[in-house]
């Protein structure tokens, strides 16, 4: 008998209850074919898709919150880092506006100033107003002078020289490089991202297991089918590779649908925020929870963690299905 | 083609299902496997194909020694048997036909080549009306039918059937025997447990005896 | 006590399973239902079971009309009918002993109350060795008494048998027919869907023959 | 035959193959008994048992910050709002210590008033010291003076009359009830809460989400044995009875594990905030984050929401259950 000859040709046809029936139709469209061997309904998948995608969700209203925290103490340092302030003080039996004058010029000849400003007597005096009052008779008050100068780009000047010659010269002035305050916008945006990543972690952790937990019941689930499968003479790869495909597209799908909504709640709240703009909310909105606008880093940094996210599903569940078919057989 | 040596399984800590096994298969041999309930027919068949270990003895199966296999390795030594189980095992989410045609797939042959075959075998063995049908809505006799199409769609080179015709009528249960017996013509070694002594009575074959853990041999 | 009149029964949009059935089943009966495979006798006992409603016609059980009975209702009525099902439908994470006990926990009684009685009954059906283990690790006729034994502890009124001697052999098989005369004796109607011809012929009984859809009875 | 008499009593004994079984020795422990109907391992337990933690959890944390903003805010605005303050500037041809003197007098004499405290030359200068530097000679700057008035706790007294008083009595001075920060404070807080519950209900919806579809799966793994629970005469209660008690544990545990870690959470920061106060970091840290310390309140809203969880899981699987089980039979 070749193999392409049907094995039952020998058999001669007998008279049996079903042989009318085979003069019926076929099925209306022929077999089915190409069911997955693997049914998706068997792997907990909605659920499990429910927990990637609130995991997504979150690694991405972090990962959001970080790039705007960062941007925003960045925006903050980069605007200030690029300032230094002199104040001359008024002082018994000194000139201030020959004082005001003498500093500014020292501050031009430093290297790497771009541009020096005085503020002019008017616009110190507004400085100071919240604290004095408007209303004042400028010529009465002792108001210091600000001198603006504005570095370039690129390695900072050298600040001490400055101050020395500064003190040497013009004793009244003392010269404020922010310093104080860059180093507290560093350590704030550290820590936020040191948080984040605390955060981003503890997230990651949770997917890999709820994964794991899922693939394993998956497994347990479809044993009648991996039994099935290893009967009719299919390799581990072959199993494995079954469920693979499933948990693959689980976790993409997890991680586009909670990376997606974490995208749209920015994109939202970002629109709302331009709408109240101006209203006495907004202010109170912008103080306790920053600028609302995540940049393309913080876009970014979500789509990352989607394929993050689906490819830890994809690698828990590889892990698990692996481990479980070594025990079964 | 296989040969048991003094094989001996225990499930467990229980007693010794089956004690001091000595027999062979040889290629192209035909054999029914009795006993009554509970006397290990089923567990000797799992021995068969590799889905059980023994706790003692050798079994040689196709020139390799069955022990020594790696899991690869007795995957690709399925491939070569089919089996019929006594609970079917048909997957509850594939058609009638996707189960039938389970094997050739999992061989990862084009289902355009095995296609007209599948469905031809299906019409024989009476489900040609159940073709697209999932196992769930088919009758006992017609579960049994297509699992019996699936152990043999791929022409296997030895066939075990465990009780494959306690769910049909004696007619139909005689069309499949015949079915085995023309399968074993064409060369495969048949393995048929059964306690139907009418089926036995219709064909002269070789005896298998299970009894109290022990086989008798009645050629 | 039943009483089945011009019912039919189509699956979905399948040609008519059943056909215009009209018989009764009187209270301490005891019938065969037969026939070729697929011919409706697993649909037959559904219908019987209340688990399948027919297409057509008026099915009256215990003077009730099945079409009326609410779900509470039809659970009530189902305590008094024990079934033996072709796949048996045990519970793979109980033992035996717990399948077994199954429907007297569900009556809410106790477990003092019955332990004996389910002891006795599955030695008296020799699984007396097999009361802690599980049904997957059971042979395939110790699985069938398993399911016997959860049928008829709570001694109902109807019993209902779908093929329960398919895969025990010929001895046990009469021992399996001898309970089932039994407890038709003490009062039970009893139903055995059955093709095994040899146990018919055991036991002069009543017979109902499915043919092409109808049913023949041979008092 | 009587009901107790055991239906096989009237079979003679037959001498069958397993007769030599039946003297063997029953299982160790005789038969195994109460084995749960429903088995705990088919209802993707711990899978739902991580999204019910992870709802826990992050209903805690915001249930947690939403309580630390509010009571922030709220402390913050006592304590302000029971303050108002005097400016006295100085004015050309005014006498600044008697118009200071007055305008005292005026706010004892305003009811409501438990304290009134004029801020020396002194202490009024430090207040504009960081904005004019210190050094200052005293005398030449017309430095406004302060003057605190600390109200009665109750009804806040009425504010237009005094500065009505004020405004005509001693015009150079102006009445600060911080109006503008207690409502900024008021809309931070209100919108923090506001935010919470957002996120808690987006929480509770997630919840009964998953619980549903963990129900549904479980219902549909277990279909096998709500068949065979009806076949042998169960009705629905007692079917979903069943599953019921595995969702209430379920819920419970999981509400458990993320409230208790949220808890947990709030602890160690707590600790880690007092260990490392007074370090460098500690002030940007509790700028950025506020001061992390989780009153009674707060530990109570965690605790209502772990019994929330339980609750909400129970009733979503109550419902699941019953829905599913009208449907099958
Ligand atoms: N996995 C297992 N673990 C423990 N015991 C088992 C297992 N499988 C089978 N047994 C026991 O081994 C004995 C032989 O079982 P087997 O299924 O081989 O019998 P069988 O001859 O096929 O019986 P039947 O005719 O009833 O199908 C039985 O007592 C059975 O309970
Ligand atoms: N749920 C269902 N949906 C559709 N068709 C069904 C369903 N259950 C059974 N059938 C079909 O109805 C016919 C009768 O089935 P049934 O199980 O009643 O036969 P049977 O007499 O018990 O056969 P066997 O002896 O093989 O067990 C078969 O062709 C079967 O495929
Ligand atoms: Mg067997
Ligand atoms: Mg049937």
């Amino acid at each position: 008998m070749s193999t392409t000859e049907p094995l039952h040709r020998g058999v001669e046809v007998l008279a049996e209850p079903w042989d009318d029936l085979e003069t019926g139709p076929l099925g209306a469209n022929g077999p089915r074919l190409a069911t997955a061997i693997v049914p998706k309904s068997s792997i907990a998948g909605s659920s499990l898709i429910a927990v990637v995608a609130i995991m997504a969700f979150l690694a991405g209203l972090t990962a959001g919150a970080v790039s705007m925290v960062v941007s925003a103490a960045s925006d903050w340092r980069s605007d200030v880092g690029h300032e230094v302030t002199i104040q001359v003080r008024p002082a018994n039996g000194r000139d201030l506006g020959a004082d005001t004058r003498k500093a500014a010029d020292i501050a031009r000849a430093a290297a790497d100033v771009a541009d020096v400003r005085v503020y002019t007597k008017e616009e110190s005096a507004r400085l100071v107003e919240p604290w004095l009052g408007s209303g004042l008779v400028l010529d009465e008050l002792p108001i210091p002078r600000m001198i603006v100068v504005r570095l370039r780009s690129g390695a900072p000047p050298d600040f001490a020289a400055l101050r020395q010659t500064l003190a040497a010269q013009v004793p009244s002035a003392t010269l404020d490089d922010h310093r104080r305050w860059i180093d507290r916008m560093r350590a704030m945006a550290g820590t936020a991202v040191a948080v984040g990543i605390g955060i981003l972690l503890l997230v990651l952790a949770v997917t890999v297991l709820s994964v794991t937990f899922a693939t394993r019941g998956a497994m347990a689930a479809n044993r009648p089918i991996v039994e099935v499968l290893h009967y009719v003479g299919a390799t581990d790869a072959f199993v494995s590779g079954q469920f693979q495909r499933h948990f693959l597209i689980l976790g993409f799908k997890g991680g586009v649908i909670g990376g997606g909504a974490a995208i749209v709640l920015f994109g939202v709240i970002q629109a709302l925020n331009a709408w109240v703009a101006g209203t006495p909310g907004a202010d109170e909105a912008e103080a306790l929870f920053g600028s609302f606008s995540l940049g393309a880093v913080g876009y970014l940094a979500i789509f990352a963690e989607i394929v993050l996210m689906a490819l830890v599903t994809a690698l828990a569940s590889r892990l698990t299905v692996n481990r479980t078919l070594e025990r079964v057989d | 083609m296989i040969v048991f040596e003094n094989v001996g399984l225990r499930y467990g800590l229980g007693p010794e299902v089956l004690r001091d096994l000595t027999f062979r298969i040889d290629g192209h041999s035909f054999q029914f496997l009795t006993g009554p309930s509970g006397a290990g027919k089923t567990s000797l068949l799992r021995l068969l194909f590799l889905s059980l270990r023994p706790t003692r003895g050798l079994i040689t199966m196709f020139d390799e020694d069955a022990a020594t296999l790696s899991k690869d390795g007795r995957a690709t030594l399925r491939r070569r048997i089919g089996i019929v189980f006594q609970d079917f095992r048909l997957l509850d989410h594939m058609t009638t036909y996707e189960n039938v045609a389970l094997p050739l797939r999992v061989l990862g042959r084009e289902e355009a080549t095995y296609r007209a075959e599948v469905v031809e075998l299906l019409h024989w063995v009476g489900l040609g009306e159940r073709i697209d049908a999932f196992p769930p809505i088919l009758s006992g006799g017609e579960k049994q039918r297509a699992a019996i199409a699936r152990a043999v769609i791929a022409r296997p080179q030895l066939l075990l059937a465990d009780e494959p015709t306690g769910n049909v009528d004696p007619n139909l249960g005689q069309r499949l025997l015949r079915l085995f017996i023309e399968l074993n013509k064409s060369g495969t070694s048949v393995v048929i447990a059964t306690h139907d002594i009418a089926l036995m009575d219709e064909y002269d074959a070789r005896r298998l005896v299970l009894h109290e853990g022990r086989l008798h041999v009645y050629d």
